[in-house]
């Protein structure tokens, strides 16, 4: 039966987590066919909003109403019933299981006797996917792919139930601009057919792009709801970040200056050697003959599709693939490669893509995982010292501004963005040489982010080597001083300096792929 | 544009108290084990003739000490997400390794004894760290081949004539047995590693997130292998301290299903078996709660039955209390 | 058909040789060690000898089915033990009324244990491994407790429930059909219902099976649940077989049925394996053993050992041979 | 004539004793009322399943009994098991013996019941079986051919006459039980409990739990038990080892020989060497080397003379007088 605009609405929802409310009474409205954005810095929480949206917690007060009948779901199982369809801010997919069996978990096409159809499955799943853009062999188990191409398979699955509320928690925090392109395709078709979607991002011109009213919560409060347009890209992030407008106007959209001393000469020949080189990484399937150098100072960008080889680029230099050929050279002395703590001890840190499965050590604290990497050289005789572990947490916890409890908290239980901050703190605290960054910025707020490019700006200053892997274009190209693109595995170009640009990197990469198999 | 004024400033997080019962539940799941602990010890001193006795406590902690000993090796192998179910047939190996070189004195017997367990131990460790095997199956497969190899070496139980070994199974200094002083040595060892070393860091890390910590550039491998050692070697110990209390070397029957007490001492103590934390002196504590309440039940003459059962709801009461929320 | 099936032309000889030894690698060393006993030892491939293989293995493999839902789901269940020597007394007891008693009432209490196990764990989310010790202990404390610890047995009374334990049709005798028949419904369980997809879903990732609507409580509750009932089950039919509801059964088989099921192929990581495998694993259990004994004559320390070393040699041969690891 | 059939026994040192037939020993059991065919022992496949691991002095000394016998007796194809205490085991190693076409069965039993599908697959092969120190419950003569062994109530019996001479009719005793569910266990518990009430009722058994026959857990059990029951007057373990656990324990309590009456069951060289050191008072003894006794049997019953349901051997006993005189023949 027809009802008022509502769709979906919390009002004066109430959660408190040990130590923290992460929602103070917040209430919030989604009309029908609208796309409302959730805005917020790390840890401001949108997720938990989510998450009590779709019965993953129960509000401590408030009450969320489902086309103006007040509901509480037990389980995402019960949201999902109801007809609202979550993308979960981390892919929350079985890696384990096949790209296919993830596809249609729950809802697998059945044969006459009701028995679940494989041929079937396989077949549809592939039909989906092409439209998604992505050529992977859908028996695979999912957590071979990248972290990009496991995203679009969560999106696939999210739109792929007919929903009347579709939310996406940060869907694009790994994607390209060809993915996004795509996903905004599929957010206006559902907007078209009068079905509504939360879309959480921290890439403001997205929102802009894509979005018709906007919801702003910091603190786990709300500041602000209103229309997406009415509100002035500046005055949106003074109301994330609870500053003046004056000084965010001061600052400008990113914190790259640009240009860094060996970046001056857009990276030409004849002056001081590389720190780092690799020539001909080659992994089957993976790499094929991948070769770039880092000069000191100089932020060098990686530039690629999904499944490009990025990710096995950087990790193939870190240690963390086995290359079955090809050679790493650290200040001219060859690496032992595949292996991580020998790239770790010449210098070289990785931050890894997957913040949940490479990352954190949900059952430590913030602090331990800060220290986790610098322990030996935290320690003396196998003794640590907690003196200069709490120095350096101090330190980055403020540098960084992470938001938790305290450094006693659990890292399991931070924000995505705030995670992400810890891990950034963990290989800086080792003061490399040189630094591989793999989406470094991913799901971090304006704020932060901002924080992060000048640290990665000042670190180049310092004469760091830095590899930057982002799948935010502008940051590549306002970052780096040189960009290497990839292609299914390959070196496909450079360029460099001055021929730095949104345009050339896209035209170098976004070439038709054939599809591949 | 309402929330305007409130967006000057920005909020900190505030670290509320939390409800008084989540505290309370909180404390328990840290404490509950103590307070188990407690509750028997005054349910006995109630209704257990002489129970009070000091000579009775002796009793216990003498009894309770092989376990704890064990207990502690499995703490640091399930705080690495692992498990060692071969635990109990070390012992029996190094009971049959101190008879056969016993000849020798006890210490060169000791010593071999030890070695012995480390060796155990390695093995298993290279399977799960260096092979990649899964645990259980590993341990599983030397809890089956060292209990016979236990058995090839010396046959039958064997009595161990030797003083030196006779004095540390049964004599004590100021009241306090050799045995429980080794036992109680042992934990604030352990208790220390884990707490200020780098390697008991590194160990949780492994256990928390073993790809992660891989990529951190923590040596894997060489933390697990140590891990696998170290239960060996302090199983081996348990062997030793249990075949001195008992005189003889008893490769048959010593240390049958030690690996399930153990294991259940740890994880009463409030050690998850998913990995990622250690707790060395819940282990110790939940050794003793199901050494008294065994204590009890023998004591009050129940028979068996009662004795499994009352065990079976202990243990999930214990858990219970102790068992992540959320 | 494993989880890890990958496109046949990004597939190396040895991550193939990986799939099928992981696929069917019981199967193998199964097949190899059958050849090698029946070269070697005359009265190895008799039909007598290896119909009693066959059914003195078919109880090990009845419960090991409802291990590999447990362990693929991610979860362990030790119990299943207890509850065999239980059904198996329990069935006895019952068999004084008749067919329907002597199977009904162990099937009861077992699916109790199995019931409160899954619940117990659904909900608190406490360790499987710990709950189900309990109910070891539990089961086996309950099975003292009705047989005046242990000291009486009852015998089967019911000749129509003693015929499904040594009945056998054309030489293969009933237990070995049950499993049969319990195999197939179990294959197709797991691999073509919705029902088993949320097996391996849970198994492989609880919180991503619980966000993309998998219902993890109830599926939990399935697993155990059927766990307990096919031990049961189980020792009933091994009652009927001995006639008697003997009391010093099972100790430590919790053991041997996990062995069986990992040396089939199933990761106790969860989220991997395959009941096919599971079988073999039981058998090849059965098998070491009758070989052992044909050598004959080894001594009783001696036949430990190897059997250690066999069981480590086997886990090795998947590892290498491509063990899939979670961590990967 | 049963008198006659039945075996003497060689009385070499230690070996077996026939107690003279009870008179149920019944009419006796000849090849043709069994119905098997007379064969050869040399020739023939001989099976011996033993239950336990030989780790403990009672199984290595039975085993070795029946491989030494056979060996003197020159029979060539002996074949030998263990079921390493698992009774399922047990039930398959001797189905194979049977497929691999064993014409004589001898089984030392793990447990009475839960024979029926050995029995039925012997039977239809006409195999004889010789079960023993434990009984089978089935039908003698026709299920299988006779049992050789101890009476364990019988053992119970006399343990609890030692208990009550060394006690004088009256005081507290504990006992230290066998494994549970063990029908060992049942039956040396209901003997003992039994006789004490007939001869000393003022005797009071005040605890009894297991030490599960290993010498570890006796031990344990009697340390609690001598801290929460300080008065007890006598211990009976079930075995030897129980009881020599016992010992360590009371020597760690300070107590001295003699304090506490141990009486046991077995009559290991290690027990009976406690009676001579004065911490036993008295063992009775179970009898391990069946393998004379065993093949002498079956021999007579192959050259088709009757062979009683049960050849009772006469277990001796330990105590001050003759342990010293004796140890040598303890196993
Ligand atoms: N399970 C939990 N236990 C304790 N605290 C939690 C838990 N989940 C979230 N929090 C806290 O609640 C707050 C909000 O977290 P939330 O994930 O909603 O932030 P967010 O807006 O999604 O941030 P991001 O943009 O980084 O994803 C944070 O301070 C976080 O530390
Ligand atoms: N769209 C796709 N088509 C085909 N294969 C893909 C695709 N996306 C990922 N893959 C496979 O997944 C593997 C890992 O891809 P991944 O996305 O990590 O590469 P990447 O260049 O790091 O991209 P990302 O930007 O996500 O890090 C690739 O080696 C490729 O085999
Ligand atoms: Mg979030
Ligand atoms: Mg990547």
């Amino acid at each position: 039966m027809a009802t008022t605009g509502r769709v979906l609405e919390a009002a004066g929802v109430l959660k408190v987590f040990p130590g923290v409310r992460a929602l103070d009474h917040v209430s919030f409205t989604l009309g029908r066919g609208e796309v409302h954005a959730l805005v917020g810095e790390n840890g401001a929480g949108k997720s938990t909003l989510i998450k009590v949206l779709t019965g993953v917690y129960q509000a401590d007060a408030g009450q969320v109403r489902y086309r103006d009948e007040v509901v509480s779901f037990s389980s995402p199982l019960d949201a999902r019933r109801a007809g609202i369809s979550t993308i979960y801010q981390e892919v929350n997919l079985v890696p384990s299981m096949s790209v296919a069996r993830n596809l249609f978990l729950g809802r697998e096409p059945r044969n006459r006797f009701r028995l679940i159809d494989f041929g079937a499955v396989h077949e549809r799943a592939r039909e989906i996917l092409k439209e998604y853009g992505v050529h992977v062999d859908v028996r695979r188990p999912l957590g071979s792919l990248g972290m990009g191409t496991q995203q679009m398979v969560a999106l696939a699955r999210a739109v792929s139930v007919d929903a009347q509320v579709v939310i996406m928690d940060e869907p694009t925090s790994s994607l390209e601009p060809r993915e996004v392109g795509r996903l905004f395709e599929v957010i206006r078709g559902l907007r078209d057919q009068g079905r509504s979607v939360i879309y959480v991002s921290h890439r403001l011109d997205e929102l802009y792009q894509i979005c018709d009213r906007v919801t702003v919560l910091r603190d786990g409060r709300l500041v602000h709801t209103g229309r997406m347009a009415e509100l002035e890209r500046l005055r949106l992030v003074s109301l994330m970040l609870g500053r003046k407008l004056s000084e965010v106007r001061a600052e400008g959209a990113t914190k790259f200056s640009g240009s860094h001393p060996q970046g001056e000469q857009g990276g030409q020949d004849g002056q001081d050697p590389p720190v780092l080189t690799a020539t001909g990484l080659t992994r089957r399937h993976l790499l094929d003959d991948v070769s770039l150098a880092l000069r000191p100072g100089e932020v060098v960008g990686l530039g690629g599709l999904l499944g490009a080889g990025r990710s096995e680029t950087a990790k193939a230099i870190a240690g963390a693939l086995r290359v079955d050929s090809g050679e790493v050279v650290v200040a001219g002395v060859p690496l032992r490669t595949g292996s991580v703590s020998a790239a770790i001890r010449a210098g070289i840190s990785l931050l890894p893509e997957d913040r949940k499965a490479e990352g954190i050590v949900p059952t430590l604290s913030v602090r331990e995982n800060i220290a986790l990497a610098a322990l030996p050289r935290l320690s003396r005789a196998g003794i640590v010292s907690d003196r200069r572990v709490d120095r350096i947490v101090e330190t980055f916890m403020k540098r960084l501004r992470i938001k938790a409890a305290g450094p006693g908290q659990l890292v399991g239980e931070l924000s995505g963005g705030n995670q992400q901050k810890v891990l950034l703190a963990r290989w800086l605290a080792m003061s490399p040489k040189v630094l591989l960054l793999d989406e470094p910025t991913r799901g971090v707020d304006v704020g932060a982010k901002a924080e992060v490019q000048m640290l990665i700006d000042e670190l180049a200053v310092d004469g760091l080597a830095v590899l930057l892997i982002s799948s935010d274009l502008e940051e590549i190209v306002e970052g780096c001083d040189r960009v290497v693109v990839l292609r299914d595995g390959a070196v496909q170009g450079e360029l460099h300096g001055t021929e730095v640009s949104e345009e050339a990197i896209m035209s170098m990469i976004a070439r038709p792929v054939e599809v591949p198999r | 544009m309402k929330g305007e004024g409130s967006s000057t400033k920005a909020v900190p997080v505030t670290a509320r108290p939390l409800p008084g019962r989540a505290e309370l539940l909180s404390w328990l799941q840290r404490y509950g084990v103590y307070l188990a602990v407690v509750v028997l010890v005054l349910f006995n001193a109630a209704f257990t003739p002489n129970f009070l006795a000091v000579g009775n406590f002796r009793t216990q902690l003498l009894q309770v000490a092989p376990v704890v000993v064990v207990s502690l090796g499995m703490a640091l192998v399930i705080g690495a997400e692992g498990i060692d179910l071969s635990v109990g047939s070390v012992m029996a190996l190094s009971a049959s390794v101190i008879a056969l070189y016993l000849g020798y004195g006890a210490w060169p017997a000791m010593f071999m004894a030890i070695l012995a367990g480390a060796v155990v131990g390695g093995v298993g460790g290279t399977l799960v760290a260096v092979v990649g095997v899964q645990p259980i199956v590993a341990t599983l497969a030397l809890l089956v081949g060292i209990r016979g190899l236990a058995n090839v070496l010396l046959p039958q139980l064997k009595e161990i004539g030797n003083p030196t070994l006779t004095a540390l199974g049964s004599e004590s200094v100021l009241g306090v047995p050799y045995v429980v002083l080794v036992a109680v040595a042992l934990t604030l060892l352990v208790l220390f590693v884990v707490r200020k070393s780098t390697f008991g860091r590194q160990v949780v890390a492994v256990g928390g997130n073993r790809v992660a910590s891989e990529l951190a550039g923590l040596p894997v491998r060489r933390i697990l292998l140590l891990v696998y050692v170290i239960s060996g070697v302090l199983a081996a110990i348990a062997g030793i301290l249990a075949s001195s209390r008992l005189q003889a070397s008893d490769p048959t029957s010593l240390g049958l299903f030690m690996e399930l007490s153990a294991i259940t001492a740890v994880v009463v103590g409030g050690t998850p078996l998913s990995g990622g934390r250690v707790r060395v002196l819940g282990t110790v504590m939940g050794a003793l709660l199901m050494q008294l309440l065994q204590a009890t039940l023998i004591k009050h003459n129940l028979p068996q039955s009662w004795t499994q059962m009352a065990q079976a709801v202990i243990i999930l009461a214990a858990v219970y209390a102790a068992r992540e929320r959320r | 058909m494993t989880l890890t099936t990958v496109p046949a032309e990004t597939e190396s000889p040895r991550e193939r040789a990986g799939r099928i030894f992981r696929g069917h690698g019981a199967l193998i060393v199964l097949a190899v060690l059958a050849l090698v006993g029946s070269l070697a030892f005359d009265s190895f491939a008799t039909v007598a000898n290896v119909g009693n293989i066959a059914t003195s293995s078919s109880f090990l493999a009845i419960i090991a089915i409802g291990m590999t839902f447990v362990i693929i789901s991610g979860g362990i269940d030790l119990s299943v033990g207890s509850l065999f020597v239980l059904g198996g007394v329990l069935a006895a007891y019952g068999s004084q009324y008749g067919l329907l008693v002597a199977l009904a009432l162990p099937l009861a209490v077992s699916g109790l244990f199995g019931l409160v196990h899954g619940l117990v764990i659904a909900r608190t989310g406490m360790a499987p491994f710990i709950v189900t010790l309990a109910g070891l202990l539990a089961a086996r404390g309950l099975m003292l407790a009705i047989s005046d610890e242990g000291a009486a047995t009852y015998l089967v009374e019911d000749p129509s429930f003693a015929l499904l334990g040594q009945g056998s049709v054309l030489n293969v005798g009933y237990p070995v059909l049950v499993t049969a028949v319990l195999l197939g419904a179990g294959m197709v369980l797991l691999r073509r219902t919705g029902f088993g997809q949320n097996v391996y879903a849970i198994g492989g990732s609880e919180d991503a099976a619980s966000l993309m609507g998998v219902p993890v409580a109830r599926t939990k509750v399935a697993v155990y649940l059927m766990s307990g009932l096919l031990a049961g089950l189980a020792g009933a039919l091994n009652a009927a077989r001995l006639s008697s509801g003997v009391t010093i059964l099972g100790i430590g088989l919790e053991l041997d049925v996990i062995a069986a099921v990992v040396i089939g192929g199933t990761l106790l990581t969860g989220g991997a394996g395959a009941l096919g495998g599971t079988i073999a694993g039981a058998l090849l259990l059965g098998v070491i053993q009758n070989l052992i004994n044909q050598v004959g004559n080894l001594n009783a320390s001696f036949q430990q050992v190897v059997s250690g070393l066999f069981l480590a040699l086997v886990v090795i041969a998947h590892r290498f041979l491509g063990g899939v690891r979670k961590t990967e | 004539e049963e008198t006659a059939a039945a075996p003497s026994g060689s009385s070499t040192q230690g070996g077996q004793v026939v107690r003279t037939p009870a008179a149920d020993a019944g009419a006796g059991c000849t090849l043709d009322a069994f119905g098997a065919q007379r064969f050869d022992l040399r020739s023939a496949v001989v099976g011996f399943s033993q239950s336990e691991k030989e780790a403990n002095p009672f199984r290595i000394a039975e085993t070795k009994s029946i491989k030494d016998e056979a060996a003197k007796l020159g029979i060539a194809n002996l074949k030998v098991t263990n079921a390493q205490s698992q009774f399922s085991k047990q039930i398959s190693d001797v189905q194979q013996l049977i497929a691999q076409g064993a014409r004589l069965l001898v089984i030392a039993p793990l447990n009475s019941d839960g024979w029926e599908p050995v029995l039925q697959q012997a039977a239809a092969k006409k195999v004889p079986i010789i079960t023993i120190d434990r009984k089978i419950n089935a039908a003698p003569c026709k299920d299988y051919l006779t049992f050789i062994g101890s009476d364990f109530v019988e053992q119970g019996r006399r343990a609890a006459d030692q208990m009550a001479k060394a006690l004088g009719d009256k005081g507290k005793v504990a006992i230290l039980l066998g494994a549970p569910g063990n029908n060992v266990t049942t039956e040396r518990t209901s003997g003992f409990k039994d006789r004490i009430k007939e001869v000393a009722p003022d005797i009071e058994i005040t605890f009894e739990q297991t030490g599960e026959f290993a010498r570890e857990k006796g031990q344990q059990v009697t340390e609690q038990l001598i801290q929460s029951n300080p008065d007890i007057d006598g211990i009976y373990a079930e075995n030897d080892e129980m009881a020599l656990g016992a010992v360590t324990a009371l020597k760690g309590a300070g107590k001295k020989a003699g304090d506490v009456q141990i009486v046991s069951i077995d009559g290991t060289r290690g027990a009976v060497q406690a009676i001579a050191d004065g911490w036993l008072v008295a063992v009775v003894e179970s009898n391990p080397r069946f393998g004379a006794l065993a093949f002498e049997t079956a021999q007579k019953f192959l050259d088709g003379a009757a062979i009683p349901e049960k050849v009772i051997i006469s277990d001796r006993e330990y105590d001050k007088a003759n342990a010293e005189s004796s140890l040598s023949e303890a196993y």
